[in-house]
């Protein structure tokens, strides 16, 4: 393998590390300060993608159904809020988990029954066609770059948001100690069901992201859950920097292992089943990195809660 | 002079700059009871943590019957004869009083990895517990769940199984914490019963208790004993009382 | 206890004459021989969940694993139950043993977590034994022998040794838990400090509970292998090692016949559903939610306060 | 101001404060006395909401706030300074003091961040440092700090400084006696007598969930059988 | 009663011992099929497909099989075996069905197979066709109306070989199906296979495989990418410029996912025995009426299962309706005398059709929809490889 091929292969883990990074900073948001494990987070990057996908194809404009789609996102984690997850913030993880397992079931079923079971097709904005040649034969994707840009943009926007506005320093207190904010005079559950509809809009801008790039289909969010969850557990639960530092890493992992594991499976067998074993092992890496990295950082990579 | 049951041997603890126990040294000697106190922050629970394994000093030894069991694991600690009670009431509120008090039979007699046999029905377990039990006045709750005792019932619940290991130093952790009047009373009478069978490192605020119950006394203020003796060589201290009314300042 | 479980006592018997009383068609059986076998992978699952406090989301590996082991043996002309129950029990439980070493170091979510890590897995291992069918899933030559005789192709004689098996498990789990081992799994859930403090560390008592659960799971596994006559990659999966979990918290993590009504209820309940209507999830859905937020005690904690 | 009538709380199952009643006038500062265990910090709790009464009656500013939650009987005006100081810790002093600061007393705001840095000199200094990374006498004074940033009309602080270094107290017995100076109504718990009865208006002693004595600072200088009884050693 | 031997079953041989006389419950005069259609999960998509190709057949002959009102009942198997043996299991006994029509998915029709044939019931697949049940599996109680997926594939290879390529790329999802493509299309390509890439089911970002491929430069890729993997890949590639590298697939681009993929797809090609351009009478009718009841064109699944529908119409009738002699009925499905959609079709020894196999490019229609449509003729009246090793005759 080349070094420029290596580099090449490096960015895409870093694009895909960039994707999952939007998808698990709402997650653990709402894990790491309300203590609340969302299984339903994917639908919800699920739902962006939908709303996006149909608000673009009703506007004619990828733009405008990029921003149609937000607030319908977050009008979405509220009214999810409000009718199923309110009642669980008491309850224990296990209850959290099944609760929003049925949460799952319903919107996967009922995004087929608005929409079809067939994928939906979002084409890529005018604006971002064509792409950008970073090797021979093969183009580096505007649109990719816009999203890898976009990604970063979040990122820094959510940083900001967290570290310097007030809202994110209350957030930030609350994830360590939610009595002592309330006790100051801050309406704790309110900020909570904020933080839970900001994280569901989140997850709904990274949906419409991924619409033009995978395929809109029901059940879409499953796969993206897992990993958004490897992610935020890796990460160490709660932690902004935590998540992007894992994401990106879970990002390389994935890709890197999926490039170089073949062919390092070839040191030991022949090539055909070096290509088969290397994948299976490929994709089963990031599940490796995190039982090892849990068992002997059993809070993570960036723990919030001391102790 | 006897040799100590339990010797604390200059144990120094830093959580980043603060020296939390800053070279704390105490003996408990056989037969005794001997009583920490101190002003909340002194350190007087990092030094159970200490003595109990909880946290590992940063320097320093924890000699227990002869034996440095300073890198012990709490179980460890409590199968050389080291029992303890907890400030925060520490049972089993599912089980009943009686289950919880056969539990520790069971760890301290014979092995745990047993499978069939009901543990409930188990008549030496069962018969063990009742003792310990009636030790501390609680046979005929024997049958109630741990979590439907009042207070001080929990309290020498814990008490009984404390006693149900069958240790040689019981160190009680604020046992009067929380407890109502008459329930202080009660149990002071229930600890002075138990002073003629057992050493005794008892942490606890309530000084009139402390008082009548121990044979000496050190206090713990910043991290360091600034006086160990008998209790009326304490309460004549004036570094003890400035120690604990900021007089120094007045 | 027996005299609140009067209900899983009253659907174990139904369970028993059901063949004799017209529901003897192989659609009934297979039916209810899925029921029971989930039954059992979900009681060593409330074993591990409302007995020693281990919340698994990996509980279908062991249970696949088992399977596998079946359909491997199979592939290699081994059908003998002499020879598959031991290995199947014995691989599901070596790789609970190996992943729970692990995994019990940590707790709460993070082990929720590891646990789903360790199954998904599995799950992609299964996935590439490509000489064993891989994704597409192995359909056996044959069901297990029993010394030799088809007596698992016995339709009845299938129906019963899964009932049998069921209430031993049942029975099993709930002697583990009784038992000074069990007490000690039990006081640890709700209080470690506490079994630490009578000179007890847990670890090796939730390992070898969690190595116990997956051993019955694996037996579960053995008989999902042959009433179906198939293993797939699917039995592995995260979603089922959910709706075993759910099984659990629909019957009532708190009693062990619990989990027995669960996959029961479960079971009935999705085939029902999906029979009444094609987007029957819709339903099914909403349905979990308002079980998890509603039914506390779970069906179990119902029928114990109706009773008592 | 603050008005606690036959006050009964406790936590689960066991009663901590067997009917516990004081008052806590306009300016005034008062404090509550006792050993540890006696049902002091519990009553601070009760009165900002962290537990729930189990009977009994608390009015601020002539409103009933019992069984309300913590951020409503705040955002009437109570300020708190909480037993182990519960900063704020990967929180940057500076993000500490602002994160829930509000101005609850009406009127122009009496502190703001300047103003707070400027009483608590070594905050300034540490401003772009976490909670964590403080000291126990910083961590205190940021408690302060934080809680005057909301502007109270009552200020409430449990334990003002108990295990701190002896130069720091000096320092927070300094700023509490401004604050008196300046009007601010003050409840007070702490355990070093000499200061107390420079700084306060009346103590309450509290024991066993009870209160066993009340007087001015005059009356408890002169009852040395009630030190000797409820407080010494 | 103790079982008969599964091996020997499966072997072909002894099947007709285990087929118990089943009584119908219908009234005279009426026949009920079982559709067998996933409904659940991205991958019900091809399954609607499938169900309303049957449908589609079913009207066209006036809700009757050979004179006898057809009933269907909708099996949705969840894309979960166990789920849907239970099911079959229900059809079978329940609801007494006479023949199961359907199956998108191997795995699925591997969990169901030995129920529904060991009743003594006819399985008609209308998709899935794997090599297990073609050669030495084959059995007398099931036929299929689509082709040994092994076709499909070699059909790739010898058009690859056909076109001059030298060096071939391969990408594949790691899984059963996804092997038997490499080896399908090894089978008739002669050149070079630069890589093979094996990518898990549940890809969804290409870009570290794309770059692969642009590092290889290879003549033509060939890949196999059902579903979502498909949409996902055939739009990635396009965006990353390697359209220039002819895309030869199979079950990657089809009337399913075209909508999804858009005008990504055009130029790409695939392979089947069927494209919704051929031109006859009976394909014309069908795809017309398909587009206007669905505003969708077509994909094979639909077009099989309405062929499946065509089958057991000639069947029945050439039995008059007679369902339960199961040799005469066998050999009345054997003789296919029904017009397929894709004209010339005839069953072989082991009932998979003899046919012949397109090479097809994604086109646009008149009405502006993507379609693939056939490119050229690669194989004349193909007999799958297995068939020789079935011992039917």
């Amino acid at each position: 393998m080349t070094t420029q091929l290596l580099l090449v292969q490096a960015l895409n883990g870093l694009q895909l590390g960039i994707l999952l990074f939007l998808v698990a900073a709402g997650l653990t948001l709402v894990f790491g300060v309300m203590d609340f494990i969302n299984l339903a987070h994917g639908v919800q990057y699920m739902l962006g993608a939908y709303l996006g996908a149909s608000l673009a194809a009703a506007t004619g404009s990828f733009w405008w159904g990029l921003v149609l789609a937000l607030p319908a996102a977050l009008a979405a984690g509220l009214v999810l809020e409000v009718l199923v997850f309110r009642h669980l913030y008491a309850r224990d993880h296990l209850a959290q988990v099944l609760a929003t397992f049925g949460v799952i079931l319903f919107l996967n079923e009922g995004v087929k029954v608005l929409w079809g079971a067939a994928p939906l097709q979002v084409a890529v904005p005018p604006l971002l066609e064509g792409g950008i040649e970073i090797m021979p034969g093969l183009q580096y994707p505007l649109y990719r770059v816009a999203v890898l840009a976009a990604g970063v943009v979040t990122a820094g926007g959510l940083w900001w948001l967290v570290e310097r506005t007030r809202a994110g320093m209350l957030v930030r207190a609350g994830a360590t100690n939610a009595a002592m904010v309330s006790a100051l005079g801050v309406d704790i559950n309110r900020l909570f069901t904020l933080v839970f509809a900001f994280g569901a809009m989140l997850a709904g801008f990274a949906g419409v992201l991924a619409g033009p790039i995978f395929s809109v289909e029901p059940g879409m969010g499953d796969n993206v859950l897992i990993l958004a969850f490897v992610v935020i557990v890796i990460g160490g639960i709660g932690s902004i920097r935590g998540a992007f530092v894992a994401a990106l890493l879970v990002g390389l992992i994935d890709i890197l292992g999926k490039s170089l594991m073949p062919d390092l499976m070839r040191l030991f067998l022949d090539a055909s089943a070096a290509r088969q074993a290397g994948a299976a092992l490929a994709s089963m890496l990031v599940y490796v990195a995190m039982a090892a990295i849990l068992a002997f950082r059993p809070a993570g990579l960036f723990p919030v809660r001391a102790g | 002079m006897a040799e100590p049951l339990l010797r604390l041997d200059s144990l120094r603890k830093h959580y980043g700059g603060l020296a939390v126990t800053d070279g704390v040294s105490l003996d408990v000697l056989p037969g005794e009871i001997h009583a920490v106190i101190g002003p909340n922050g002194a350190g007087k629970t990092t030094l159970i943590h200490e003595i109990t394994g909880v946290v590992a000093p940063d320097e320093g030894r924890v000699v227990f019957a002869g034996q440095d069991v300073t890198r012990f694991s709490l179980p460890r600690r409590v199968r050389a004869g080291l029992a303890r009670t907890f400030q925060i009431t520490s049972v089993v509120a599912g089980f009943t009083a009686l289950a919880n008090v056969a539990l520790a039979v069971q760890a301290r007699s014979g092995s745990s990895f047993r499978f069939f046999r009901p543990a409930a029905t188990e008549r030496a377990l069962n018969e063990t517990a009742m003792q310990a039990l009636a030790e501390v006045g609680l046979a005929d709750r024997a049958g109630v769940p741990a979590g439907a005792l009042s207070h001080g019932e929990k309290r020498a619940l814990e008490l009984a199984i404390a006693l149900a290991t069958q240790p040689r130093l019981l160190l009680l952790d604020e046992p009067l914490a929380g407890a109502g009047p008459e329930e202080t009373e009660r149990l002071v009478a229930l600890l002075t019963r138990l002073k003629s069978a057992y050493t005794i490192l008892l942490v606890e605020h309530d000084m009139q208790a402390v008082f009548a119950l121990a044979d000496r006394v050190s206090v713990l203020v910043y991290g360091r004993v600034i006086a160990t003796g008998s209790v009326a060589e304490i309460r004549s201290s004036a570094k003890v009382r400035a120690a604990y009314l900021g007089e120094d300042e007045a | 206890m027996l005299r609140e479980a009067w209900l899983p006592l009253v659907v174990l018997v139904a369970l028993g004459v059901a063949p004799l009383l017209g529901f003897g068609g192989s659609y009934e059986t297979t039916l209810m021989a899925r029921a029971m076998i989930l039954g059992m992978a979900a009681v060593s699952l409330s074993f591990l969940v409302g007995g020693a406090g281990l919340v698994s989301l990996g509980h279908a590996a062991s249970v696949g694993v088992g399977a596998y082991a079946v359909a491997i043996l199979d592939a290699h002309g081994v059908t003998e139950a002499t020879l598959v129950l031991p290995a199947a029990i014995g691989a599901a439980a070596l790789f609970s043993l190996l992943t729970g070493a692990i995994a019990i170091r940590t707790s709460g979510v993070h082990f929720i977590m590891i646990t789903l890590a360790f199954g998904q897995m599995a799950f992609f291992t299964a996935s590439s034994l490509a000489a064993y069918g891989g994704d597409d899933g192995y359909t056996l030559y044959s069901r297990t022998e029993l010394l030799g005789t088809r007596l698992l192709e016995n339709r009845l004689a299938f129906h019963y040794i899964c009932l049998g098996l069921l209430a031993a498990s049942w029975g099993g789990c709930a002697m583990l838990l009784a038992s000074r081992f069990g007490r000690v799994l039990r006081a640890a859930r709700e209080n470690p400090q506490r079994v630490e403090a009578v000179g007890l560390a847990p670890y090796p008592f939730r390992l070898l509970g969690y190595m116990l659960a997956g051993a019955m799971g694996g037996l579960a596994g053995v008989l999902l292998a042959n009433a179906t006559e198939f293993v797939s990659p699917a039995t592995l999966s995260w979603q089922r090692s959910g709706e075993l979990l759910f099984m659990v918290i629909l019957g009532g993590a708190g009693r062990l016949w619990g989990a027995i009504l669960g996959a029961l209820a479960f079971v009935l309940l999705e085939t029902w559903l999906a029979q009444q209507m094609l987007h029957w999830k819709l339903v099914f859905g909403p349905l979990l939610v308002l079980a998890v937020i509603f039914l506390r005690g779970g069906l179990s904690g119902l029928v114990a306060r109706h009773h008592g | 101001m603050l008005e606690v009538e036959s006050l009964v709380a406790g936590y689960g199952g066991s009663r901590v404060l067997h009917g516990i009643s004081f008052a806590v006038g306009a300016g005034e500062v008062v404090t509550l006395l006792g050993r540890n265990g006696m049902g002091k910090t519990t009553t601070v709790r009760a009165i900002m909401g962290l537990v729930t009464p189990i009977a009994g009656r608390i009015a601020f500013a002539g409103a009933e706030i019992t069984g309300l939650p913590p951020y409503r009987i705040a955002q009437r005006g109570v300020g708190l300074v909480p037993e182990g100081r519960q900063v704020f810790p990967t929180l940057t002093v500076e993000e500490n003091l602002v994160a829930t600061a509000a101005n609850r007393a009406g009127g122009a705001p009496r502190w703001t961040l300047p103003q707070v840095l400027a009483l608590f000199p070594r905050l300034a200094e540490r401003r772009r440092n976490l909670g964590a990374r403080l000291s126990g006498g910083e961590q205190q004074m940021l408690a302060i700090g934080r809680a005057l940033m909301t502007n109270p009309r009552l200020l409430i602080l449990d334990e003002a400084t108990e295990g701190l270094a002896p130069i720091i107290r000096a320092e927070i017995w300094a700023v509490l006696a401004r604050l008196r100076a300046e009007g601010q109504a003050i409840l007070l718990i702490d355990k070093n007598l000499a200061a107390i009865l420079r700084l306060a208006d009346r103590h309450v002693v509290i024991e066993k969930g009870q209160v066993v004595w009340t007087g001015t600072s005059e009356a408890l200088s002169a009852a040395p059988e009630v030190r000797d009884t409820y407080l010494h050693v | 009663m103790i079982g008969i031997g599964r091996r020997g079953l499966l072997g072909g041989t002894t099947a007709l011992l285990a087929a118990p006389a089943i009584l119908h419950a219908q009234p005279a005069g009426a026949v009920k099929i079982g559709v067998v259609a996933v409904q659940t999960g991205p991958q019900a998509a091809l399954g609607n497909q499938l169900k309303e190709g049957f449908a589609l057949g079913l009207k066209h002959l006036d809700g009757k099989l050979g004179g006898l009102t057809a009933e269907t009942v909708l099996i949705d198997d969840e894309l979960k075996p166990d789920v849907a043996v239970t099911k079959v299991r229900a059809a079978l006994e329940r609801d007494k069905v006479d023949f199961i029509v359907g199956v998108v998915f191997s795995n699925i029709l591997q969990a169901i197979m030995r129920p529904v044939t060991e009743s003594g019931t006819f399985l008609i697949s209308t998709n899935a066709g794997p090599s297990t049940f073609a050669g030495r599996g084959c059995n007398p109680f099931f036929f299929t109306t689509s082709y040994n997926n092994d076709q499909v594939h070699s059909v790739m290879g010898q058009a690859a070989q056909d076109n001059g390529y030298r060096r071939v790329f391969v990408m594949v999802p790691n899984y059963q199906a996804g092997r038997d493509a490499v080896a399908g299309f090894k089978s008739k390509f002669r050149g070079e296979v630069v890589d093979e890439v094996y990518v898990p089911l549940t890809q969804l970002d290409f870009s570290a495989e794309l770059a692969k491929i642009a590092a290889a430069r290879p003549d033509a890729i060939f890949t196999f990418m059902p579903g979502g993997l498909g949409v996902n890949l055939v739009r990635q590639y396009r965006q990353a410029g390697l359209a220039g590298i002819p895309f030869l697939s199979t079950f990657t681009v089809d009337e399913a996912t075209l909508p999804a993929q858009g005008d990504a797809a055009l130029g790409f090609y695939s392979a089947a025995s069927w494209a919704p351009n051929m031109d006859n009478p009976q394909n014309t009718r069908f795809v017309n009426d398909y587009v206007a009841a669905h505003n969708a064109v077509p994909a094979t699944y639909a077009a099989q299962a309405y062929d499946a529908a065509m089958l057991l119409d000639s069947a029945i009738r050439r039995v008059n309706g007679n369902l339960a002699g199961k040799d005469a009925l066998r050999a009345a499905i054997r003789a296919a005398d029904f017009r397929s959609v894709r004209g010339p079709f005839a069953f072989g020894v082991n009932h998979y059709p003899v046919q012949d196999f397109w090479l097809l490019k994604v086109g646009r229609r008149a009405d502006g929809k993507l379609e693939t449509q056939t490119d050229r003729k690669v194989f004349t009246n193909a007999v799958d490889p297995w068939a020789a090793e079935c011992r039917m005759r």
